[in-house]
């Protein structure tokens, strides 16, 4: 069940971000402005790009899942949101207890990427409760495809709106997290903790699917069991559920 | 009056389609108001709680341009909401689907009654906002803006009002995940809508409302308009 | 450096917080989906088990029935 | 595939979730000719009517209809089909009259079309009242006028007697009776009226095939077996 490739996934994960984690304590330079608290920027930042991406590559996913009506690319959009949504928690918190450090409040309306994320994050929050209110498998697919692709567009165009919508009120403290203005010792730990954030997306999500596919493998044996004993109507067994179902 | 023979496929025109859609929309609405006088009445109480709930008697600029926003915002939830029940209870959709028509005239033609709709709410709403809650000072011109305004944030709620609206028809839960769904997405609207009216609705300042909220506005008209028409027929396709 | 000094304790249970917060979401996040794969593992095995003695018993009924509708035919 | 077949599955299956709703029915069906399928409820009569409706896609097999196949080259034979379910698909606020003109401009067909069918159902009288006022059997004549009003070369018919006097049963014989000459799949669940009209019968149990045959090897107590177990 776990394969040679997820363990060396999971191991390449526990390496390049703890990895990243050291280098950031004690290789990267305090930043003169912030101090030492600039350090939370290694774990937010990476975290919110490759949440941000897994919003994106779910919508992708739900895209080709239109396309091709093949059940993996919904398995691959349901997993990747999935997963962003809960790394989306992490980012939320870090980046209150960072604004809090910086600016000594726990959210800070100014400040556009917080603001554009919390939408995001919100709007992503309806998606589970979307898929568990269709019953039927098929269309519950179709219409979580169609959810992820329109707001897979959406994350980019509300981050413009947001930006547009507060113009220089604010200095730019966080101007160094778009990545081209970071000194270079600031870069390496930056890109390896981004390199391992996305390691572990990639593993858990492979985590998930394996959990979904044991379920679905349970649920079909159940099914089975069911026609042996020669209960008929199936009607009360497959539980609702809002991950895809797995034909087994 | 039977078939001789075997007959080449023909096809409605998406524009013949879409007129008879919007003609059996305004029909439906004339004969049995339902979803209209419930989004004017609507928006006339929210500005009267309005008044208590930020317990002032009159608001300018900033405050006012919100008022009207969350107002017509919440009251274009609430059409949304119906805007497919009849045809989905009473097998409009069925219908549509077996007629030789290009679905996504279902999609055209339900966005522009959206925004019919809403622009006859507000030729209600703002008028009265004007005289409940507005300060005075509300010139030509700037009625001019605001349309202006109104008419690039409607056509983008429609957009997602319609869209959505297809999307939550077909779940158990419709009333309630609707408006979770579609108040995210529309949040730019909100942010440019009210950025662009906070100055015409000033009693003191320019009054133009800035270009760039304008061209944000369209461009997520645009986008969306775009993504609705080539994702709509998922949402039909069983 | 002297700010470096002046900043050190201060940030830095923010920062220790914030790694934290990484930390607990996904120990949260293991032990759950751990705990539910055991389970459904569990599960798994037990239901095997189940459908194929099933499967034996139904295929020794059927030919236990066929012997006695043969001997009955006899 | 010659122009005489109308209909032809291989192996349709349509499943919901985990539930095989039609499960690998093969069949043709003659220019002409009329079905008529038996079946309990929940036997897959209504998903089958559905499908060649195009209105739900095959899961597996294939369907051809018209010679075009489904769903790829569903749009060829939409408007060459006619539906009549027990949902008559018409607005209820809105006359019979307004119905059909609906119905006939998404059809391209010309207005004239539904004075003609609604005196041809002696429906005029009341038609410019909404139809939710009507009795089952003024709607089920609205209804049969919808489903006709573009000339369908194939009719799809779910239980159309049913709850219906025999007045009603009269004035919708021409429409989509035996006497229509299209081509007509037609569920029933009763055994005699369904075989007098029936050329190939169709007894569907949980979505599988329980038999297929032309209507003289059938009986009625090969239908009622059907329903028994």
């Amino acid at each position: 069940m776990y394969s040679a490739k997820l363990r060396t996934l999971a191991l390449a994960t526990v390496i390049t971000l703890t990895g990243a984690f050291v280098l950031a304590a004690y290789y990267a330079p305090i930043e003169a402005d912030q101090g030492f608290s600039q350090k939370i920027f290694y774990v937010h930042v990476p975290m919110a790009i490759v949440a941000l991406g897994g919003f994106v590559w779910g919508g992708i996913q739900g895209l080709l899942y239109l396309r091709t009506r093949d059940p993996k690319h919904d398995m691959r959009s349901y997993v990747a949101i999935h997963m962003s949504v809960i790394l989306g928690i992490g980012v939320l918190v870090t980046g209150g207890i960072w604004a809090r450090s910086a600016w000594g409040v726990w959210f800070e309306w100014r400040e556009a990427t917080l603001v554009s994320f919390l939408i995001v994050f919100l709007l992503y929050c309806t998606y589970q409760p979307l898929r568990f209110s269709i019953t039927d498998p098929e269309k519950q697919s179709r219409y979580a495809a169609v959810f992820a692709v329109t707001a897979g567009t959406f994350v980019p165009l509300n981050f413009i709106a947001v930006r547009l919508a507060n113009p220089f009120i604010h200095p730019r403290v966080l101007n160094n997290t778009t990545g081209g203005a970071l000194p270079t010792d600031m870069k390496i730990p930056f890109y390896l903790a981004l390199i391992g954030m996305t390691l572990l997306f990639v593993t858990l999500s492979r985590v998930e699917m394996t959990h979904k596919l044991t379920r679905g493998r349970v649920r079909g044996l159940e099914r089975r069991l069911e026609r042996l004993q020669g209960e008929s109507d199936p009607a009360g067994l497959p539980a609702r559920s809002a991950a895809p179902q797995v034909m087994a | 009056m039977t078939a001789a023979g075997p007959r080449p496929p023909r096809t409605t025109p998406t524009r013949t389609a879409v007129a008879a859609l919007l003609r059996k929309e305004l029909l439906l609405e004339r004969r049995v108001p339902q979803v209209l006088p419930a989004m004017a009445l609507f928006s006339v109480v929210t500005f009267v709680v309005f008044r208590f709930a930020l317990d002032t008697t009159s608001v300018e600029g900033r405050t006012a341009s919100g008022v009207l926003w969350v107002t017509l915002l919440f009251a274009a939830m609430l059409g949304a909401g119906r805007l497919f029940v009849a045809d989905h209870e009473e097998g409009g959709i069925d219908a549509l689907l077996l007629a030789p028509v290009d679905r996504t005239a279902l999609l055209i033609a339900k966005a522009i009654t959206f925004v019919a709709f809403l622009a006859l709410v507000e030729v209600v709403a703002v008028p009265v906002f004007v005289v409940l809650l507005l300060e005075p000072g509300l010139s030509i011109a700037d009625v001019g803006r605001l349309a202006l305004v109104l008419l690039l944030a409607d056509i983008g709620i429609a957009v997602i009002g319609t869209l959505f609206g297809a999307l939550a028809i077909q779940t158990r839960a419709r009333d309630l995940i609707l408006p979770l769904m579609a108040l995210p997405l529309l949040v730019p609207v909100v942010i440019m809508a009210a950025k662009a009216t906070a100055p015409v609705l000033a009693v003191t300042g320019s009054g133009a409302p800035g270009g760039r909220y304008l061209a944000v506005l369209c461009l997520y008209d645009l986008v969306f308009g775009l993504l609705a028409y080539a994702v709509f027929d998922f949402l039909l396709d069983d | 450096m002297l700010t470096l000094a002046a900043n050190f304790p201060d940030g830095s249970g923010y920062v220790l917080a914030a790694y934290l917060v990484f930390a607990a979401l996904l120990l949260v996040y293991l032990g759950i989906t751990a705990y539910r794969l055991l389970g459904l593992e569990k599960r798994l095995t037990k239901l095997t088990e189940e459908v194929d003695g099933l499967e034996r018993q139904r295929a020794h009924d059927a030919t236990a029935s066929e012997h006695e509708e043969e001997v009955k035919l006899s | 595939m010659d122009a005489a077949t109308a209909i032809e599955l291989r192996g349709l299956t349509r499943r919901y979730g985990y539930r095989t709703a039609l499960d690998d029915l093969t069949l043709t069906v003659p220019a002409g000719a009329t079905l008529v399928v038996f079946g309990p409820n929940g036997a897959g009569k209504s998903t089958l009517l559905r499908i060649l409706a195009t209105l739900l896609r095959p899961h597996a097999g294939t369907a051809s209809i018209l010679g075009e196949a489904l769903p790829d080259r569903a749009w060829a034979v939409r408007g060459r089909i006619g539906l009549l379910t027990h949902d008559p698909l018409l607005y209820g606020d809105l006359s019979a009259r307004e119905n059909l003109r609906f119905h006939a401009r998404l059809h391209g067909v010309p207005l004239g079309r539904v004075d003609e069918l609604l005196a041809e159902v002696k429906l005029e009288r009341r038609a410019d009242e909404p139809v939710h006022t009507y009795s089952r059997g003024m709607l089920q004549r609205a209804a049969a006028c919808r489903a006709v009003l573009h000339d369908p070369e194939i009719l799809l018919l779910d239980e159309p007697r049913a709850n219906l006097d025999p007045g009603a049963i009269a004035l919708l014989e021409p429409l989509v009776g035996r006497e229509s000459g299209r081509t007509r799949v037609v569920t029933s669940h009763d055994p005699a009226g369904g075989l007098a009209e029936a050329d190939l019968v169709l007894g569907l149990r949980e979505g599988k095939t329980a038999f297929l045959a032309p209507v003289a090897e059938v009986d009625a107590a090969r239908v009622a077996e059907l329903y028994a177990a």
